[in-house]
């Protein structure tokens, strides 16, 4: 058990303009869950990346199994039994699930003049497979046709499939929910007992002081110490993290919600899969949670709103008036927002600057002759929104797929601050952000809903959800399974309706 | 009723571009006397087979997100490589005079080599010095026509062996006026070979990986260099083996051979469903691709339309049918 | 033939495949043939012509001809866009006994001997044109050798060397120049300008900017380039027929117009308009089933400023 | 010391391309007799400001992930309009023989109108109708193409008045053997409108948040649809002005005026840092690659090389070129 499986000793690696890694060291115990633990920007993804082949080491070494590696690229790696599961989504979207996650190491026939591949034995491993962390799912359906959580399984599902000696996972929950959560968990567990070890980074400590049996955290670049998990508990980690005291993990709500903005009504998509006969109002100065399960058409519901799904009937009235929709540009002239979940798809644009992917969507706010960019305005939104979010970048120009994750999300939500929008649809705000950034965002969730603006938000952290939510409407299967209150919500009667259906 | 409706529309808009063809071939075998005929199909045939195999190279290119504009020139350093070798001992102006006679499938070796190699350099370019492929086959393009143009001093090279041309013209049965050619073999073949490839193997499967998502197949192991290298290389030689046939089949080759087959290529690849985004696409839909363009070229020489104006309505045609069949991807979400 | 009408009338099916239809000369000949088709036409026959564009590929005119041939042609008229490929051309018409009439581009001998009376090509010399371009410059009172020293410096203007003529172009201007005038020649610059007009403006503006004064003529293997060269000369300032000489091919009208005043040294005519009769009068003979003989010729025409006006 | 050296190494890597165009120029001018000279300075830069008007135009389609095959030919049709309009009276050859003497500025609006019409076109079925850039533009290549052969009837058209050619030849001043032609002056005009666009506006900024995520630019209110149609109807407009210039430069067009210029452009932008994967493009980057082109081609007849090899050695210059150059985008490992 105490047995090391692999030392990283003094990990340097530079970007142009960042020190992205500082001498970072790292030790895994055989058959253990370590979890590594930072900031957004902290450097976590960088290390990894280093130890699977993606990025060449500055400085430093790597043993395994006492032995010195020098892994050179990805297919070293694997060889060498790592295995990763990716903080952005890796699959191949035109692809069926048996095809992702063999990808790479099709089983091949054995006894056939021609190399061909075994296609049954590929389909009954995926079967097996899936079946293992519980995803009813055939192995012939298209990536493409998944939603992002059962993507994030799949490749969860492919990682662990490699049966390495060391898989990796980097924020493999953020899109999942509870569920699948506890499915995974169920996985590690397994895989630990044969003495697999895993890399877990993740920045919900409660997962972390659940399954890891120690903690490595890091800050800007440099290594901050390894403890324990059993001597951790969340105020510590969170102090050794952001090396400042965080009392709470939610702001003070002292907003008082009043009056109608949106009312949907009885509103139904056009798939008869996704949801129907949705009605709920949204009160001036609220913050209104949507929770339920993955798959529960909590998005599709959003996108409906924002006019990016096909709707057969019912009526959206915002401000008193019937809404007509028909692009999400509509909607946008309206002053409605939505913050996609699906970052990569729907959000950034990786090869613009953090300038240009915080304006684009207010560059009409921002003319002169109704024609000229005003840049000195468009610069101090920029600035602005840099300071307030504390996006961790060397500077406004630098590109955003150069960004940590964590950080990239922050420039999304700039974004849709910088439009003013009366109403703020957040789709999983917080995916992938550390705690402290996390309490950042919900003093700006605060101050917005003071200044009477609405908010909408799916979320599938439960404590998120009765943290920061006035009233919470949980929806199981397309429908709308109940309205809760916050002050009486709990992880209990959440969950109840959130498998009504099931 | 209504649902009987859905379904005939569905299906339609799922099959657009057959059903286009099917009327073509329709409305011309009625109105234009010889259009179902026997000579006719084999003529079809006969100028599809080479441009289908072209068709196969290129395809594997785009899947993979690629592309390849040195097809053409390919083809054409193919056939007038195997012309050169090719020439009857009796005829007067031979390129190698004393030259023996070396058997076919020699020489097919040998353009295979020539063609094959410049495919290599294509994907070593693409894949290890990471030149966009639309850039690097275009120069490829013009290299591969300077050395033509050296090699063969631009002379066209005629007085073909007998054996030679009857690969394209030779038949090896025939049932009424459709007789069997040994071209049609060739094709049906490789039409095989690389749907075998394609659905079968790990060279495809990277291939679709690779155009699905690069950045993916690469964390998930698969070689991208060496599969792209050896995906270019395959390619070359399918213009090799075009080349060659083509240059039997018009009974000589110049250097101008195969000008622009790569963009017809293309394009009959993008109506046969081969996505230009990556990652998807089918034998059988590139053969469709191709008898699309090969049919309307032979549906408007049989109605008499002014060469002038079957620009356009090629033109025209493409674009339509591809907007046809592009609705079927293009289901609202 | 497959389609008799009803009535008395005789219908002829005549097809013709040009090698490429933006070709300017061959634009002006496929016209003429149209015309004269349609100038022969009486109440007994009615001529039907269909023309097709081989648009430069002998892959797609072969598919053509095998088209012609499904549908049981009469007659077949041919530019070929591969002179080479004329044996597999001549093979499918004698195996279909359709008579074929090759036009512009020669096939060689050894395959005109084939399908004997039935075959036969109609065309100029192109060598010829060549020679009469390289007499242009020689016919000068100076030879062209401005500089007087006994050698002409000249820049070439090449089109698309896969087609014959601006090989035999390139060779025999140059050839018949130092037979005719006796003076060598010094070759300054040789580059492709592919038949095009933008083309031989950019080359020659170069040349003239390389080599200034040095150049006493330009050859160019047809006229759209040497339009090309003649805007390349004026924006330099040159002044064909005093410090410069330019002669081209084919006699297109506006090049006609500048040798006419004195903008161009010279051009030579390809006889499109004789040689379109000569192909169609040989088609109806052979519909009318007589012998064809292998060769019908047609004479180049210089044009020079004295003569210019004649042929516009 | 090594500090120094990192640092020369990447600002070599950082510009490779500039520094390779340097060091061309530095050879050819000193091996060369008037290779620096005002003349040449004066032709090169005839050639390239037409060619810099183009790729101008088919930067936008890429820079959108799209392209633009039409170009070529929508220049040719600008060419060859402008040409009949603006015959001298006293030419007998007219192709509109009684026609009055218009204007240069309206015929230029004509060609203008043309050419957008189908940049329109383009735009409309590439984002409306959805089908790829690639054929939608490869079909318009075809249509326009069978146009120009319609109207002019492949017939060449030259005998242009003074006042149309002179703007390519005419100078504004000249200082030593350096003038300053009208046709530089569009040149800049346009460069600068275009910079002002690219990056002043909300049609450049939404130009390039489509090539970046065109999916998130919808959801960020982009209106993706119109800003396509504006960007291929711009391109088209600019295809138009460049034929005008062209043809007034070479004296006269014919239906083959600026074929296969597309590909030309779509390689300059290339090798200017335009990306193909879209999203990234600048003008300065365009100008060079475009002056890249137009100097190798210069340098290579200034240096008496071989017409066939010329071909060879620019594709390799390109693929060489860009190979340098990319390495500079390529994420640090
Ligand atoms: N390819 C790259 N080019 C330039 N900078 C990079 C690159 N990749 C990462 N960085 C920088 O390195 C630093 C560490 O990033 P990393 O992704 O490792 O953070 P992280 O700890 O995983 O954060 P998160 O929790 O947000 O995922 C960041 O400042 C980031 O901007
Ligand atoms: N069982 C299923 N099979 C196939 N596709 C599904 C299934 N369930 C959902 N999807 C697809 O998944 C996508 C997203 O799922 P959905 O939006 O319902 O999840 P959600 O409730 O919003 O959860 P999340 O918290 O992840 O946003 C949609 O495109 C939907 O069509
Ligand atoms: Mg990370
Ligand atoms: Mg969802």
């Amino acid at each position: 058990m105490s047995e090391i499986l692999l030392e990283m000793k003094e990990i340097s690696k530079s970007f142009p303009g960042v020190q992205a890694l500082d001498r970072v060291s790292l030790k895994i115990k055989k058959g253990s869950v370590h979890a590594l633990m930072g900031e957004n920007g902290a450097g976590k993804s960088t290390l990894m990346k280093c130890l699977f082949g993606i990025y060449k080491i500055d400085s430093g070494e790597v043993l395994l199994e006492n032995e010195h590696v020098n892994i050179k690229d990805t297919q070293e790696a694997l060889s060498l039994g790592i295995a990763m599961v990716h903080q952005e989504l890796q699959s191949i979207p035109e692809r069926n699930i048996a095809e992702n996650i063999f990808c790479g190491r099709y089983p091949m026939k054995k006894r056939a003049y021609l190399k061909m591949i075994d296609h049954k034995k590929m389909m009954e491993d995926t079967e097996k497979l899936l079946s293992e962390i519980n995803l009813k799912l055939s192995p012939k359906t298209r990536l493409a046709d998944l939603s992002v959580s059962q993507r994030q399984s799949i490749e969860i599902a492919k990682a662990i499939s490699c049966r390495a000696k060391i898989v990796i996972m980097d924020e493999p929950t953020s899109s999942l929910s509870e569920h699948e959560v506890n499915a995974l968990f169920d996985m590690i567990q397994r895989l630990k007992e044969k003495g697999t070890s895993i890399i877990y980074i993740s920045h919900k400590i409660e997962e972390i002081l659940k399954i890891s049996d120690e903690v490595t955290i890091m800050r800007d670049g440099t290594y901050v110490g390894s403890w324990s998990s059993s001597e951790l508990t969340t105020d510590m980690i969170i102090q050794k993290m952001v090396d400042r005291e965080l009392t709470n993990r939610y702001p003070q709500r002292k907003s008082k919600p009043q009056g109608n903005i949106l009312q949907v009504e009885d509103l139904s998509s056009t798939d008869p899969k996704s949801f129907q006969n949705i009605s709920f109002e949204l009160r001036k100065g609220e913050i209104f949670g949507i929770g339920g399960l993955v798959g529960a058409q909590r998005s599709e519901l959003m996108e409906g709103i924002f006019g990016m799904r096909a709707i057969s009937s019912g009526k959206i009235i915002y401000k008193d008036k019937v809404l007509k929709i028909k692009r999400p540009r509509d909607a946008i002239s309206k002053g409605i927002a939505l913050l996609s979940e699906d970052r990569r798809a729907m959000g950034i644009f990786g090869v613009l600057s953090i300038f240009d992917n915080v304006t684009v969507a207010s560059l009409d706010h921002h003319l002169i002759l109704k024609t000229i960019l005003n840049k000195k305005s468009l610069n101090e939104v920029v600035h602005e929104s840099i300071e307030k979010m504390s996006i961790k970048a060397p500077s406004s120009k630098s590109l955003i797929q150069n960004l940590s994750g964590g950080n990239q999300q922050k420039v999304i939500i700039s974004r849709w601050l910088a439009n003013g929008p009366d109403i703020l649809i957040l789709d999983e705000p917080t995916r992938g952000i550390d705690v402290g950034a996390k309490y950042e965002i919900y003093t700006i969730m605060e101050d917005l809903v003071s200044q009477g603006k609405s908010i909408i938000m799916i979320s599938s952290e439960m404590s998120e959800l009765i943290g920061m939510s006035d009233r919470i409407m949980v929806m199981c299967e397309g429908k709308n399974t109940g309205l809760i209150d916050a002050a009486v919500a709990t992880q209990e009667n959440i969950m109840t309706l959130a498998t009504k259906y099931m | 009723m209504n649902i009987e409706k859905k379904r005939i529309i569905h299906f339609m808009s799922n099959n657009a571009i057959t059903l286009l063809l099917i009327l073509l071939v329709f409305y011309v075998g009625m109105t234009q006397a010889g259009f179902l005929s026997g000579p006719n199909f084999n003529n079809i045939m006969t100028n599809v087979v080479p441009r289908f195999i072209i068709a196969l190279g290129v395809s594997s290119c785009l899947i993979t997100k690629g592309t390849d504009l040195s097809a053409g020139r390919m083809v054409g350093l193919g056939g007038v490589i195997a012309c050169t070798f090719l020439q009857r001992a009796d005829y007067a102006d031979r390129f190698f005079p004393g030259l023996q006679q070396y058997p076919l499938l020699a020489v097919l070796i040998l353009v295979i080599l020539a063609t094959a190699f410049f495919g290599l350099l294509n994907g070593m370019v693409i894949s290890i010095l990471k030149v966009p492929p639309f850039l690097a086959t275009l120069g490829m393009q013009t290299i591969v026509y300077g050395i033509n143009l050296v090699y063969s001093g631009a002379d066209p090279i005629g007085g073909l062996r007998k054996d030679y041309t009857s690969l394209a013209t030779g038949e090896l049965f025939s049932i009424g006026g459709f007789s069997f050619k040994y071209l049609f073999l060739i094709g049906i073949i490789l039409g095989i070979l690389f749907w075998f490839l394609y659905n079968k193997t790990r060279y495809g499967k990277y291939m679709y990986a690779i155009g699905g998502n690069e950045n993916a197949a690469e964390v998930s192991g698969v070689n991208v260099t060496l599969s792209k290298i050896k995906i270019y290389t395959v390619a070359g030689i399918m213009y090799g083996i075009a080349g060659f046939l083509l240059a039997a089949k018009s009974g000589g080759a110049s250097v101008n051979l195969g000008l622009s087959y790569e963009l017809e290529a293309i394009a009959a690849c993008t109506i046969g469903g081969v996505s230009t985004t990556g990652g998807v696409g089918k034998v059988s839909g590139i053969l469709l691709g191709v008898l699309v363009f090969e049919l309307l070229k032979t549906s408007m020489q049989f109605l008499k339309i002014d060469t002038s104006y079957q620009f356009i309505v090629q033109g025209a045609v493409i674009i339509i049918a591809v907007a046809l069949d592009i609705r079927k991807y293009l289901a609202k979400k | 033939t497959n389609a008799e009408p009803a009535d008395e009338k005789k219908t002829v099916n005549v097809g013709v495949s040009i090698y490429k239809f933006d070709d300017n000369f061959m634009t002006l000949y496929r016209q003429e043939i149209e015309k004269y088709f349609k100038s022969l036409n009486t109440d007994e026959v009615t001529y039907n012509v269909t023309v097709q564009d081989g648009k430069n590929d002998m892959a797609e005119q072969t598919n053509q001809i095998d088209n012609f041939i499904a549908q049981d042609y009469d007659v077949l008229i041919i530019n070929l866009v591969q002179s080479t490929s004329a044996a597999t051309i001549i093979d499918k018409c004698e195996a279909a006994e359709t008579p074929c009439i090759f036009i512009n581009r020669e096939p060689s001998e050894e395959d005109m001997k084939k399908y004997e009376g039935m075959i036969s090509y109609v065309g100029a010399d192109a060598r010829q044109s060549g020679k009469m371009q390289g007499e242009l410059v020689a016919e000068l009172d100076n030879k062209g050798d401005l500089n007087g020293d006994g050698l002409l410096q000249y820049v070439m203007v090449v089109g698309d060397p896969e087609n014959v003529d601006a090989k035999y172009r390139t060779q025999y201007s140059i050839e018949q120049y130092q037979e005719v005038s006796g003076n060598k020649v010094e070759k300054l610059d040789e580059q492709r300008g592919d038949w095009d007009q933008a083309k031989g403006q950019e080359i020659v503006a170069n040349a003239l900017t390389q080599y200034g004064d040095k150049i006493e003529a330009v050859f160019c293997n047809n006229d759209a380039m040497a339009l090309g060269a003649a805007q390349a000369i004026t924006a330099a300032g040159r002044t064909v027929g005093k410090d410069i000489y330019l002669v081209g091919v084919d006699a297109l009208a506006e090049a006609v117009d500048l040798v006419s005043t004195d903008m161009m040294t010279g051009t030579v005519l390809n006889d499109h308009i004789t040689q379109a009769h000569k192909a169609v009068d040989a088609a109806v003979s052979a519909v009318n089933g007589e012998k064809l003989s292998a060769y019908y010729w047609v004479d180049y025409v210089k044009v020079t400023p004295k003569n210019a006006s004649q042929f516009k």
